[in-house]
């Protein structure tokens, strides 16, 4: 627990530096347009990568996840621009679809016992084709504005007077959680220690109140007040948080943990491992069909290659926010420094005047640097 | 037959390795059952079919008369069976409380994870087991081999079985910590919990177990009250694999 | 019966070329030849496999949409060796035995730049090429490039940003052009986007800063494009019609299979060695709001699709 | 042991079962000339393979193959091609530059501690991008017509007599070393089994005379003989043979797995767990360099997209050919299988009439079946 | 000095467990000193520390009396100390002769494994141990545990030590396997090998040491003759830690 909370300092030190050196690079990157920009740039990912987190912790491992999207995002967008469903029948339908993959790969890697990185590689090849014979290759535009407005843009965000109210209801939640945790300690006949929720309760609203600002400080021309929190991350943010409290104050959270740590002792120990193995499967499918109508959203369009290639990032958002491959270590918190670690370096780069071939080059290593330091500092 | 657990003819082989080969035991409340025999001898297979964590080759299981199969180790839970298994079964990656309640969490009326519950419920079990044992917040892993075995005993012990199967409980335990599981073994055995023993101790077997029974290869050498031999006799048992004359069938 | 026509697609993910597929398969059915495909998804070395696995079927003529033309060659050879006559779709091959049939992809580049160009023939242009892994994608700009030279030298079009787009994946398009808005602090006046897909990406991208009134290209006339050609956020696709590609490239290898000359077909050494082949060039047609109801009317696409959402008070002659 | 060899048996069951059902299909599958297709189009990816199945046996992971490939494919091409250096000068450059990367993040994984997901996700990044800087992403062709016959195709293969004379060797070095075997056994005082080197020996001396024949059978229009063993073919067959050698009969392979199960006790033994490490790296590099040589000489050119997405394919055939993701188990024989079954399934829906899109969701699960027949066997 | 091994104020911490805390002692060679204490005391630690597993905090390692520091178990190997772990540390994917040669594989002369020769050699040796002990060619992962000790112990015996550490090396052997382990332990420590033996065992310690010492929560809590104390006497340290009369300074 220590070590995580150590570790989760050191990747947003990291973080800051990287912003920090950009910065003092172009100028442009600790500007309020810019970090709006990153924010919704990486929500896509995030939201993915959040639940990828549990299922990396299980040991297993989802390859599908960008191709999925890709199907789910055109079948989306051609149910109502092709076959003229309703916006809410469409996004039901998609939903629909993704867990019914979601049950079929767990059925697979559960109770077939295929390993999850051959069902999903699978997946990755049969659902880009997927994607492709829905729509038959052709982008299907989008056009309903509310739907629009949850990939953020222009009127996708909740305005300055809506992001100050969700920042405070924010700031309450924390402070709350802070109370429950006392109160449980003191029921179980614990001595809570005077400050122990100090910290944390500081800092996240130091945190909430600095991100509410910045967001609510970028002006598009033509509008009347500031963005404030781009809906998009919004969305990305309620993820994180319900997936951080599943995974840490539920039994199904627990039982995740069990068997990554070590699957035979979880059978041992009565746990219905199948069973948990398809319910996460499917939670990664949710998030996947929401991450779809985010990345559609923004695009205003669902197109077959949506996503591709998006898996090794998701992934690496995860490895990257410290969750090990190797099973039962990491946090969903750390995937959001993950993501936004790699799409800082990716548009930080694009600030700068270097070409794409160095813009790669750079990439790559700058985000194998991210993580030396953090073993650096731990030595 | 009023025996808690009763097995018959149960066999197990792995490839061409007959590690379970036709063998027969009762098991009655309130009776302490030490299993002896020499490494590989099929103890821990055994006891493993016990649990629900592999399946019968053939023979049958009965629980109270009843014929019952298991296909997993948590319908075996379920049934009242709890198991110390000899390679301790942890997550390694959960603290000591954590593995404690794996798969029995307490929780709260909201349906979450009671942590805070869990860990004082914890606290005085560990120190009662080993007082020197503090870190029972760090990741099992971290521990000493004896202080996961404290973790594992503990778990068999905190929830009510009618049936507790210990694989070698005491062998990574140091002597206070043996001590205090004996004690365990005897209060259990005295509130009519049904207890397998498996160990090589032969202090162990004497100061605890009503009747013993000895594997060799598989096959059962024989099945005794522990009153009726000596050491030198069982020890003759384990290493030739003829049964003592106080041997009675089954 | 007819010969086996091998067909080798270079990336059908790419919208396009399922209408080029529709107009091959019916040409051929028409003159009793049967159609085999394989789509090398981008990858040259795939490429090379799917041309043996078609010669292995029993194609007696291929029709080749090369992902790379150079790369391309040991797949020729292997035809050679068996004398099956190679159509080289869309992109240049070039090899004395081919026969070349294409809507020239620098032509391509220069009408984008020139639409975009008539709208806004002074400010500052963002180039939003297409993938780095793909070799068409410097065609386009070296063509976009022809068309803008003379207003960059005169110093009234300013190059201000010019990003490649990994795998033409709308998607990056879209970021790329965010991370430019932000680094030029909105500082744009014109688009030049490669085709549709990274345009689509562009557009959004503007859209999502209320940026109005930027002239965007693209190419291929996707029907989501035309949509917004009618909306008026894009300025012009270039639509190469790639049912008469299609027709025309089936009738060839038919022609050629049979061991007849293409009627209509030049010598022509424009390419980068120059060497000398036989060539077939089809002119692209930059569709604007102007003409938009040229595609309506050459049934590409339906008027409904195109002009689906668009605002009657200020639809284009097309769709009224 | 036997379950390795069981599991071999089932998995060229498989390839049997597909080859005949494309057959059955197509009526062109079990031909010649599309074995000798097949073969070619295969050995790049299976001479990766190869050397990914001990990495991942030894508990890592290499994402970067794809990209290294394209980069030391296209330096040697560039050095060639715009830089007018001989052949030979240019392979050995990159190889080289392949061994140097191979040190690098060999480094970077066993002695700093960087998970190799990371290091070689960097790679993968970075590399991509140094294959489009080194020639400016311009496409270089290569000419000298001996480096082009190392990529088969017309006159890259043996001929009738050559590929004779090569199986005759092979079956000789077949008996050989089962005499050695045997030898072996009855040095150390063993008394070995009157028939057990026999039935190995005999299958191996009719897969070979099969496979020539069979190769001999293909002649092309206008060739004076058949064309027999193609070079790729034949360069993937002596990398195996001499893959296979290291993992079973040398200290070095003994490590490896020795590693991927469980990395303590290695150390704990003394083996020196950071220098194998390395030296694998070292291997897969070199084969990537070799496998690189071959994917140019096939293309006539080296192109900054070679090799895109190769990662995960090399991996699919490594963990279809039976090695686990968890380290420790797995052969190299198994690779060959697992890249045969992924590349006659994806050649063999070529000849079929599935359209485009069918074809990949038809690729993807039939991968999944494959995988999923050996585990219903195996229960 | 002429001590074998010796051992001045050897710390060793992980967060905040003081797990070794200024221990020292010293090892002549054909000694047999038992290493004692509750579970948890840093006895593991400890040895873990002298096998170059784990790096010392502060405190020194002295060889024949000149100083050494270990940067690896192969360092510590190669200075002619060998450890049995109580974690075992087998490669649990290869087989019983693989995991007795692991580090040390014989070659052929030209330098390939020779696997007929290691398993010649490995038949006996097993066979002395554990005679019922069939299946060596089974990946060690599908052993007993008590086989799995017996591969552990046979590795270290297998190769000529001048310093023995053995951590709980008959924990999970039967009665016989014990037996043999014990003949094995005074005959090594007849021909000079100076033996560090952790054990929770009385009668082992009684048995076989020469002197043994007692650990608490990292520290030592004293060293003494074996024959100088009795059985009640050293149950006392361990529990209570406070030294018997008989325990002299270091
Ligand atoms: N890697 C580690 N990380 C954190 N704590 C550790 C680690 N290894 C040991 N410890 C702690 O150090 C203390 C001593 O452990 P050690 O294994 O040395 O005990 P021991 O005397 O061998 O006990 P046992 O008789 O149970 O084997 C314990 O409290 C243990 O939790
Ligand atoms: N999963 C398995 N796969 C293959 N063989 C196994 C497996 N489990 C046990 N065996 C074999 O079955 C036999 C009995 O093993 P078991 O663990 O039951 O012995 P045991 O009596 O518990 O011995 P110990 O006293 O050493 O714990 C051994 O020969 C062992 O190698
Ligand atoms: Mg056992
Ligand atoms: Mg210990």
């Amino acid at each position: 627990m220590n070590a995580q909370t150590q570790r989760l300092a050191v990747m947003a030190a990291v973080l800051v530096a990287i912003a920090i050196g950009f910065h003092a690079l172009t100028g442009s990157f600790l500007t309020a347009e810019n970090l709006y920009n990153i924010a919704q740039q990486t929500a896509v990912v995030g939201i993915v990568a959040s639940g990828m987190a549990l299922v990396i912790v299980a040991r297993q491992i989802d390859l599908a996840v960008g191709s999925l999207l890709g199907a789910v995002g055109v079948l989306m967008a051609w149910l109502q621009y092709t076959q003229g469903w309703s916006v809410g029948a469409s996004l039901l339908a998609g939903l629909a679809f993704a867990l019914l993959i979601g049950l079929f790969q767990g059925w697979l890697s559960a109770v077939i016992g295929i390993p999850s990185f051959v069902v999903t590689l699978g997946g990755l090849v049969s659902l880009r084709g997927a994607a492709f014979l829905i729509a038959d290759g052709k982008t299907q535009p989008v056009t309903e504005p509310w739907l629009l407005a949850l990939g953020g843009g222009l009127d996708g965000s909740l305005g300055e007077r809506g992001s100050w109210l969700l920042g405070a209801a924010l700031i309450a939640l924390i402070w709350a959680w802070q109370l429950v945790q006392r109160r449980a300690l003191v029921r179980a006949g614990g001595t809570p220690d005077g400050r122990a929720g100090l910290i944390p309760g500081v800092l996240g609203t130091l945190a909430v109140i600095v991100v509410v600002a910045v967001f609510n400080a970028y002006r598009i021309e033509g509008q009347e007040q500031g963005q404030g929190l781009p809906l998009p991350l919004v969305i990305w943010v309620a993820v994180v948080i319900v997936l951080a409290f599943i995974a840490k104050q539920t039994r199904f959270g627990r039982y995740v943990y069990a068997i990554g740590g070590n699957p035979d002792a979880a059978r041992l120990a009565g746990i219905p491992v199948r069973r948990v193995m398809i319910q996460l499967n499917l939670l990664l499918a949710a998030l996947v069909a929401l991450a779809a109508v985010v990345a559609m959203a923004r695009l205003n369009a669902g197109t077959n290659s949506m996503g591709t290639g998006m898996e090794l990032t998701v992934i690496a958002a995860a490895v990257i926010g410290g969750v090990s491959l190797a099973g039962g270590s990491g946090s969903v918190a750390g995937t959001v420094l993950g993501a936004l670690i790699i799409q800082s370096i990716d548009s930080g780069l694009l600030l700068t005047d270097v070409s794409i071939g160095w813009r790669m080059v750079v990439l790559g290593q700058v985000l194998v640097a991210a993580v030396v330091f953090d073993r650096v500092v731990q030595k | 037959m009023n025996a808690l657990l009763e097995v018959r003819g149960a066999r197990k082989s792995f490839g061409g390795v007959h590690a379970v080969d036709g063998v027969s035991l009762s098991l009655a409340p309130g009776e302490v059952l030490a299993v002896l025999g020499h490494n590989g001898a099929g103890k821990s297979t055994l006891m493993q079919m016990l649990a629900g964590a592999l399946p019968f080759d053939g023979g049958e299981l009965l629980l109270n008369g009843s014929p019952v199969k298991f296909a997993s180790p948590a319908d075996s839970r379920a049934a009242g069976i709890e198991t110390i298994h000899q390679k301790l079964a942890l997550a390694d990656n959960l603290d000591s409380v954590a593995n404690l309640f794996l798969g029995r969490e307490l929780r709260t009326r909201f349906g979450l994870l009671d942590d805070a519950a869990m860990r004082a419920a914890a606290v005085p079990l560990f120190a009662r087991l080993n007082p020197n044992f503090k870190n029972i917040a760090d990741p099992v892993q971290s521990l000493s081999g004896g202080q996961r075995q404290v973790v594992a005993i503990a778990r068999a012990l905190q929830f009510k079985a009618r049936v507790l199967i210990m694989d070698e409980p005491c062998a990574a335990l140091g002597p206070s910590e043996t001590a205090m599981v004996h004690d365990l073994i005897r209060r259990l055995a005295a509130e009519g919990v049904g207890i397998l023993l498996v160990t090589h101790d032969m202090p162990d077997v004497f100061a605890l177990s009503n009747r013993l029974m000895v594997m060799k290869n598989g096959r059962l050498v024989g099945m005794t009250q522990t009153a009726a031999v000596t050491e030198d006799e069982v020890l003759a048992m384990i290493i030739a694999g003829k049964p003592a004359a106080a041997c009675l069938p089954g | 019966a007819g010969p086996v026509v091998g067909v080798s697609w270079s990336n059908f993910q790419e919208e396009r070329w399922k209408t080029d597929e529709a107009a091959i398969r019916a040409e051929l059915a028409r003159l009793g030849a049967s159609y085999v495909s394989a789509d090398a998804g981008g990858s040259p070395e795939k490429q090379i496999g799917d041309v043996e696995s078609l010669l292995a079927k029993g194609a007696k003529v291929l029709i080749i949409l090369a992902m790379d033309k150079d790369a391309i060659q040991p797949a020729l050879n292997k035809a050679k060796a068996r004398k099956v006559p190679v159509v080289a779709y869309d992109r240049l091959i070039e090899a004395p035995e081919v026969f070349y049939l294409t809507f020239d992809n620098r032509e391509v580049g220069r009408l984008q730049a020139k639409a975009v160009l008539a709208v806004k023939p002074q400010g500052r242009y963002v180039m939003i090429k297409g993938s780095p892994s793909d070799p068409n994608a410097d065609f386009l700009r070296a063509g976009q490039q022809d068309a803008l030279a003379e207003a960059v030298k005169k110093g009234d079009v300013k190059i201000v940003a010019e990003e490649y787009t990994d795998g033409w994946k709308p998607e990056v398009a879209q970021k790329n052009m965010e991370q430019i808005l932000t680094k030029l602090k909105g500082g744009v006046d014109a688009v030049v986007a490669s085709n549709d897909g990274t345009a689509g990406g562009a557009i959004a991208a503007l859209a999502g800063k209320g940026i109005k009134g930027v002239p965007v290209s693209g190419q291929d006339a996707d029907h989501a494009a035309l949509n917004r050609v009618a909306l008026g956020t894009q300025t012009v696709t270039v639509w190469k019609d790639s049912r008469t590609l299609g027709k025309e490239a089936a009738a060839a290898a038919v022609q050629l299979a049979s061991g007849q000359k293409v009627p209509g077909a030049a010598t022509w050494a424009g390419g980068e060695r120059k060497v000398s082949l036989q060539a077939k060039f089809l002119a692209p047609v930059a569709i604007t709001q102007a003409n938009l109801g040229d595609v309506i009317a050459a049934g590409w696409a339906p008027k409904a699709v195109v002009c689906k959402g668009v605002d009657a008070a200020k639809a284009p002659a097309a769709c009224k």
